[in-house]
């Protein structure tokens, strides 16, 4: 189903979604352009971003476009796969143990602004929660709850790259709704029975060629436009052959292990589980042992990530650093056969000491 | 006859002190309130550093009170840079302050003297003190909510900076905490006949009682230095008459008020805010004291618990007046230029004044300062009616006496931690 | 069962510790029930004595006296947690460990000869075997309850040791570091503070101390561009963990 | 079918002392009226979950057809400790069975060597288990592979008293050909097997190394010590198998935490075959 809306009906747009769901979209706050929850007035309309490695400034553009500005931190991550999610609820006493599952009690959620490099990142994280030897009931509870409107960028991030990866700028596939910015209208293609239905209850016109132009020499400015590419072709061979090179000791040694870059990174899925007992079990009488287990986003930065008994399989920083970077370029195309990295450009512009993936990986190939 | 009391470690007060009275030949020849809490010399390494560490390094003097610490350093720094802070800064900053009076006077009074007046070792081991436990901490805890929407947690909070706070709260976040804090003062109300029905042991004495007082309002931020014997001075002219002196086995400096040739020991605290201020008080906490027969001014020190809850009372009532009368200022605080100069501020902390100095230089860095707790300055005063205590009950058994001298250091809510960090001055 | 004893004891410190315990204050009746709270001075007159199944530790060693006391402390108890910034690193007062004593005293009081103090703040584990730290000026008191709840489950406690960043990003808010230039320590900071100074656009100063293997050197190279000098680089982690920070950035001198 | 990632109760049937640090506990899940309604294959693991104390992987170490489900498991962090705690009669969770198990198939009509350093053989006791049993006339089972020759076992322990299922070795020595070593022996112990290290055993065998499948479980050290000798030997990369040992948080691939290179040890492995994944097991550290 594909329809065209006015600018000025775009209000209206937003209002039929916040009917049937939890809006979650762009907003600014405190100067960068966030993923949460929204109402109309939040969209930062008309926002451009500078991005570089380590640095984020905003500023208000001029121009009539809405969205206009490239991806901040979040993504459809924090919606779907929340930083901290309690798994189930535990007790243990003397007649033996109970476990909860909490009731899955979250509104349906809709995600304004999804991009083409997001939606490849979805995609991934539906293989690893959805389609693995077991499924992950809490995401697929959120993620069968949520309804994707995808976007097509208008104009790339400083530090973006998906063209040279085909994973953006333009949107292709995987999205209930996607999103045309057009100079005083929007095309909405609704691609799922779910999005049908929102589209379908819109009063609007239908497309022309001329729109059909528009999109396309949109899509195309935007990929003209982007600076920085990635010697994709070559992957995952570069990595491959140098998991072995002394160089990663040099590359690793500005990182900071901060964990950024994983954090706003739309593919990385780690996470660790944690046990939170309850003093208030302890109180009972007779006592017992409460709490809920819980998922956090974690990182494989995090030094004790691969601790076993008897030590650690990553001691070293450069061990850790070596494998961000692989399982990024090489490891999860042959887990998924999806990559893993999708050129958003969030690692660059959010690590603190202003590391570049693409630029590493440059170094790396250029070792002998 | 010849008696030794020897108290080795105070318990229920904040800090480590002791206690060594000598009775000899019907005469006391030694008493010192003794103080071995190791010194920390913040006055020294403050030295060198830019004016926020300030804020942020003595707060770590005293975990029951940082917030005194982080007002007096900021409003002094304030003066030196010549900053004036918006009306409702300064609204946020007395609503935190509130926030820590609760918290440390609900301490203090429920979980630290309290059991004195119940026989008790600690709040929780007689279960008829039990129900007051739980009510102190109850309120603590309003104390220490309303502290963490301010300033992110309640000991060494993090938002207050120079010119105002890192960020302000929405309003709305604070006023979800109204509920809770008109309820408190309606049981606080209670309290306060409940603390001036205690049976209270000590003595009365005349004494010179100091604090703060402002035209307008209860003091804790601004105002000046006031006593019953007839002081009245802008708060350097205070620092200029301020006397200290170290003694043997203290790490702590005496503090004494000097006129002419004569030094006196003086007091601070609750007991000297409320017989200083009391007409300030919310004619409800008035009229309730007055109801309970109290003799306003206090005289004994012993009674400061009856203070206290006044001021408990006094703090739920004035949060929310504060809370609703707050409305988000457009910039959590001014701009400011550094330059150099020297100031001196005193605030109210829970425990009594606060006295800060600090000389800076061009860039606002710290080139000397100099920081007089609360407890310090009621040292002297607590050896003196220690002494007249024992002056009096000289022939009851040593493990009384022992009793009693603990309950009157403690009835001072010595902040020990504190006491230790005293500079003395260089002065002609 | 029999509840396990537990004391409190503190050293060289401000108490806003053992206030933090007092600060659970809706849980604190709980802990009384579960434990026996044999020694706890700032609240209790009961008498040091007996043995202990868990000491919990205040403050850092600053006094001669200090150090036997706090062997005694380790010989009566089963397991040793120190908490807070004094115990686990010193505290700011181990500022004083990068000057000279005898000087700090003279220029504090006027007869220094009457105070009694040794020429460096301590941690408790340079002095006593440590089982357990908790970091933080103050620690958070949910992670003091997460300990001692542990401690009755016979576990580790579930603290991460991630950097302050992690936790940053976790609860979305806009890293003022990359977006205003702002020298937050977070990158080389521990985090369970719950982001406070972030979250007031305020640049994390360190109140939980180094991170294992913080890279401080490469995060001053950034503060540097930033327009900061050595010296004011350094007196950003010069503060409560001072004695930590400086041992990791000495440490880390040395690539792993 | 429940859901693999909430733990089942289940319940501890009896406990035997193996080792001063090790124990065996038959565990049966309280949804399962026998214990062949749990169904796995030889070298799978369970999630077993103490609440609030956390969860281990832990390997299956009974066979399917076993009159109990058995895990052997040493005192190592927080779940292992609680465990060493508990007695028969408690309940704890499991989650399971995960990961891939030995490819019995393989060793069909062929030799097969297995070798186990330490704990390493709690995961291929059912494999030992299942082809002792079916050697037995009376139980030939058609899971088990028919191999060429009497298997050979090599199990290396530090010392005596480190020895895992010491008293079943005689019964497998009528099926197979066993051989034990420990690293040093212990005055107090009669010890009448070899002493060295395990490598030092390969000398000794005599198999055809192009007809030979190896199994293969311990420490990471001991196994890259090992494939040397064994490639050495001339087995192809491509009939040995190694079971691994990572962090592992969620056993289903989607924590992270036990990658290695670009497999899940949990949902790829535990057991892979060496070709898979001996590029990196000749880079540190991956
Ligand atoms: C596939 C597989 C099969 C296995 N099979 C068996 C088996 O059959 N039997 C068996 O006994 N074991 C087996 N293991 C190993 C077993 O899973 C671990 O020993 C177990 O997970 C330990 O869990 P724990 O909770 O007792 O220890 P943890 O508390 O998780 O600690 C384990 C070790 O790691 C260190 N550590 C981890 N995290 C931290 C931290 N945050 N801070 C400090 N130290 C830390 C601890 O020092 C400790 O020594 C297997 C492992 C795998 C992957
Ligand atoms: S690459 Fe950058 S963001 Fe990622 S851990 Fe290292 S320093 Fe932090
Ligand atoms: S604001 Fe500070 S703590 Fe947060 S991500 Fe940025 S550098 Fe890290
Ligand atoms: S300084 Fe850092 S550690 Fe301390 S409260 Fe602020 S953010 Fe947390």
């Amino acid at each position: 189903m594909k329809k065209k809306i006015r600018k000025d009906s775009f209000e209206a747009f937003i209002s039929l979604l916040q009917e049937s769901y939890r809006l979650i979209g762009p907003a600014v706050d405190d100067g960068v352009v966030v993923m949460r929850e929204i109402v109309f007035d939040d969209i930062p309309a008309g926002y451009r971003d500078h991005q570089s490695p380590g640095s984020y400034r905003l500023s208000k553009g001029d121009d009539a476009d809405i969205f206009s500005f490239a991806p901040g931190p979040d993504s459809f991550k924090r919606v779907l796969h929340p930083p901290e999610k309690e798994l189930f609820a535990f007790r243990r006493g003397k007649s033996g143990i109970v476990i909860d599952p909490l009731p899955a009690r979250d509104r349906p959620v809709a995600l304004l602004g999804v991009r083409g490099c997001d939606l490849t990142a979805l995609k991934l994280y539906d293989r690893v929660f959805l389609e693995g030897p077991v499924q992950d009931r809490t995401y697929h509870h959120l993620r069968s709850n949520s309804l994707i409107i995808a976007f097509n960028c208008l104009f790339p991030g400083d530090t973006c790259f998906c063209a040279s990866l085909g994973t953006g700028p333009e949107v292709k596939d995987y999205f209930d709704i996607c999103m045309t910015e057009l100079e005083d209208s929007f095309l909405l293609e609704a691609a799922t029975e779910r999005g049908k239905e929102m589209v379908g209850r819109l009063s609007a016109e239908a497309p022309n060629d001329a729109d059909w132009k528009g999109k396309r020499m949109r899509v195309d400015r935007c990929a003209r436009m982007m600076k920085k590419t990635i010697a994709a072709h070559e992957l995952p061979d570069i990595i491959y052959r140098n998991l072995d090179h002394p160089c990663w000791n040099e590359i690793a040694a500005r990182d900071l292990e901060c964990g950024n870059c994983t954090q706003v990174c739309p593919t990385c899925f780690c996470n660790s589980i944690y046990e939170i007992p309850h003093l208030d079990g302890l109180l009972r009488s007779p006592p017992e042992t409460s709490g809920v287990r819980v998922r956090k986003w974690d990182s494989c930065f995090s030094t004790n990530f691969a601790s076993v008994h008897g030590g650690n399989f990553r001691y070293s920083r450069s061990a850790r650093y070596r494998h961000w970077i692989s399982h990024k370029l090489a490891y999860t195309g042959a887990q998924f056969g999806l990559p893993g990295c999708v050129g958003c450009g969030r690692c660059i512009t959010w690590c603190p000491a202003g590391i570049d993936i693409t630029e590493e990986l440059e170094a790396l190939r250029n070792v002998r | 006859m010849k008696k030794r009391i020897r108290i080795d470690y105070l318990s229920r007060v904040e800090g480590e002190g002791g206690l060594l009275v000598e009775i000899k030949d019907g005469g006391i020849s030694r008493l010192n309130v003794s103080i071995f809490e190791s010194p920390r010399f913040f006055e020294s390494f403050l030295r060198g550093r830019p004016h926020q560490d300030i804020i942020d390094f003595t707060a770590r003097i005293c975990g029951i009170c940082p917030v005194a610490y982080q007002m007096s350093s900021a409003h002094a720094v304030e003066k030196i840079f010549g900053v004036d802070v918006d009306p409702q800064i300064r609204l946020l900053r007395r609503l935190f302050y509130t926030g820590e009076w609760i918290e440390s006077h609900a301490l203090h009074i429920y979980l630290l003297q309290g059991p004195d007046f119940y026989g008790a070792e600690s709040a929780w081991t007689k279960s008829e003190y039990l129900p007051l436990a739980k009510k102190g901490l109850h309120f603590k805890k309003i104390g220490n909510d309303l502290l963490s929407v301010l300033g992110g947690r309640p000991i060494h909070p993090v938002s207050v900076r120079t010119g105002g706070f890192f960020g302000v709260p929405k309003k709305k976040s604070l006023t979800a905490l109204i509920d809770d804090l008109e309820k408190a003062y309606e049981e606080s109300l209670h309290a306060i006949r409940w603390a001036a029905g205690l049976p209270f042991g000590g003595i009365e004495r005349d004494m010179e009682y100091v604090s703060l007082r402002h035209p307008e309002e209860y003091p804790m931020n601004e105002g000046r230095v006031v006593s019953n014997r007839g002081l009245d001075m802008t708060m350097e002219e205070f620092f200029g008459a301020l006397r200290e002196h170290q003694v043997e086995r203290s790490t702590a400096l005496h503090s004494a008020v000097q006129r002419n040739t004569t030094m006196t020991p003086y007091l601070v605290g609750p007991l000297a805010r409320f017989n200083l201020n009391f007409e300030m008080l919310p004619p409800e906490v008035k009229s309730i004291i007055r109801e309970t027969g109290t003799l306003v001014p206090l005289h004994n020190t012993g009674m400061g618990i009856i203070a206290r809850s006044a001021e408990l009372s006094f703090a739920f009532h004035e949060a929310v007046r504060l809370i609703r009368d707050y409305e988000e200022p457009a910039k959590a605080f001014v701009e400011y230029s550094p330059r150099s100069g020297t100031a001196t501020w005193i605030t109210e902390a829970p425990r009594g004044m606060l006295i800060h100095r600090y000389e800076l230089d061009d860039n606002g860095y710290v080139k000397a300062c100099t920081l007089i707790p609360p407890t310090s300055q009621n040292l002297g005063h607590m050896e003196k009616d220690i002494h007249a205590f024992l002056q009096k009950n000289l022939e009851k058994p040593a493990d009384y006496l022992k009793r009693e001298c603990e309950k009157i250091i403690r009835s001072y809510d010595p902040c020990i931690s504190c006491s230790v960090h005293v500079l003395v001055l260089k002065r002609n | 069962m029999k509840k396990p004893r537990i004391g409190v004891f503190k050293f060289t410190s401000c108490d806003g510790c053992q206030l933090s315990i007092l600060n659970l204050e809706e849980q604190l009746l709980g802990i009384l029930e579960v434990f026996d709270v044999a020694y706890f001075r700032e609240v209790s007159d009961k008498p040091l004595a007996g043995h202990f199944d868990i000491a919990v530790i205040e403050g850092s060693i600053s006094t001669d006296r200090q150090v036997e006391e706090i062997i005694d402390v380790r010989e009566r108890s089963t397991f040793m947690i120190s908490i807070g910034a004094c115990a686990t690193c010193g505290g700011v007062q181990a500022l004083k460990n990068w000057a000279s004593a005898a000087e700090y005293k003279r220029s504090v009081y006027p007869s220094p000869e009457v105070i009694e103090t040794l020429a460096t703040s301590d941690p408790i584990s340079e002095h006593v075997h440590v089982d357990y730290e908790l970091w933080g000026c103050p620690p958070d008191n949910s992670a003091i309850l997460k300990t001692l709840t542990s401690f009755l489950l016979g576990r580790r406690p579930p603290v991460p040791t991630y950097a302050l960043c992690m936790e940053c990003k976790q609860k979305g808010i806009p890293c003022i570091l990359v977006s205003q230039s702002e020298p937050c320590l977070g990158p080389i900071t521990k985090a369970g503070c719950g982001v406070l100074c972030p979250s007031l656009d305020r640049p994390c100063y360190g109140c939980f101390g180094p991170k294992e293997g913080a890279n401080i050197d490469s995060l001053f190279t950034v503060f540097k561009q930033f327009g900061y000098s050595q010296n004011e680089c350094m007196q950003m982690i010069d503060k409560m963990n001072t004695y930590a920070y400086r041992k990791e950035k000495y440490k880390a001198a040395s690539p792993t | 079918m429940y859901d693999k990632l909430i733990p089942q109760p289940a319940t501890i049937r009896w406990i035997r002392k193996e080792t001063r640090d090790t124990s065996t506990y038959a565990i049966r899940l309280n949804s399962t009226r026998t214990v062949g309604e749990y169904r796995f294959r030889p070298g799978q693991f369970n999630m077993i979950y103490l609440p609030g104390v956390g969860e281990a992987p832990i390997s299956i170490s009974s066979s399917p057809g076993d009159r109990e489900l058995t895990h052997t498991i040493r005192v190592a962090g927080n779940v292992t400790t609680a465990l060493s705690k508990l007695s028969s009669g408690d309940t704890v969770g499991l989650r399971g069975p995960f990961g891939s198990g030995w490819p019995l198939e393989e060793a069909d009509g062929r030799s097969l060597l297995i070798i186990a350093g330490g704990l390493g053989i709690a995961p291929l006791r059912p494999v030992v288990r299942l082809l002792a049993k079916s050697n037995h006339p009376s139980k030939n089972d058609q899971q088990c592979p028919k191999l060429s020759e009497a298997p050979v076992l090599l199990y290396g322990a530090k010392t005596p008293k480190d020895v895992i299922f010491r008293d079943e070795f005689p019964r497998y020595r009528k099926f197979f050909r066993v051989y034990l070593t420990v690293d040093k022996t212990d005055p107090e112990e009669y010890w009448k097997g070899e002493v060295g290290l395990i490598s030092s055993l390969l000398g000794r065998i005599t198999l055809n190394p192009l007809n030979t499948v190896v199994f293969m479980c311990g420490p990471e050290v001991m196994m890259k010590c090992m494939i040397r000798g064994l490639l050495e030997m001339g087995i192809p990369e491509e009939k040995i198998f190694i079971s691994m040992e990572r962090n592992m948080n969620c056993g289903v691939g989607t924590c992270g935490h036990c990658m290695f290179g670009p497999t899940f040890v949990c949902k790829d492995g535990p057991v892979f075959r060496l070709t898979d994944v001996a590029r990196f097991l000749a880079v540190s550290e991956v």
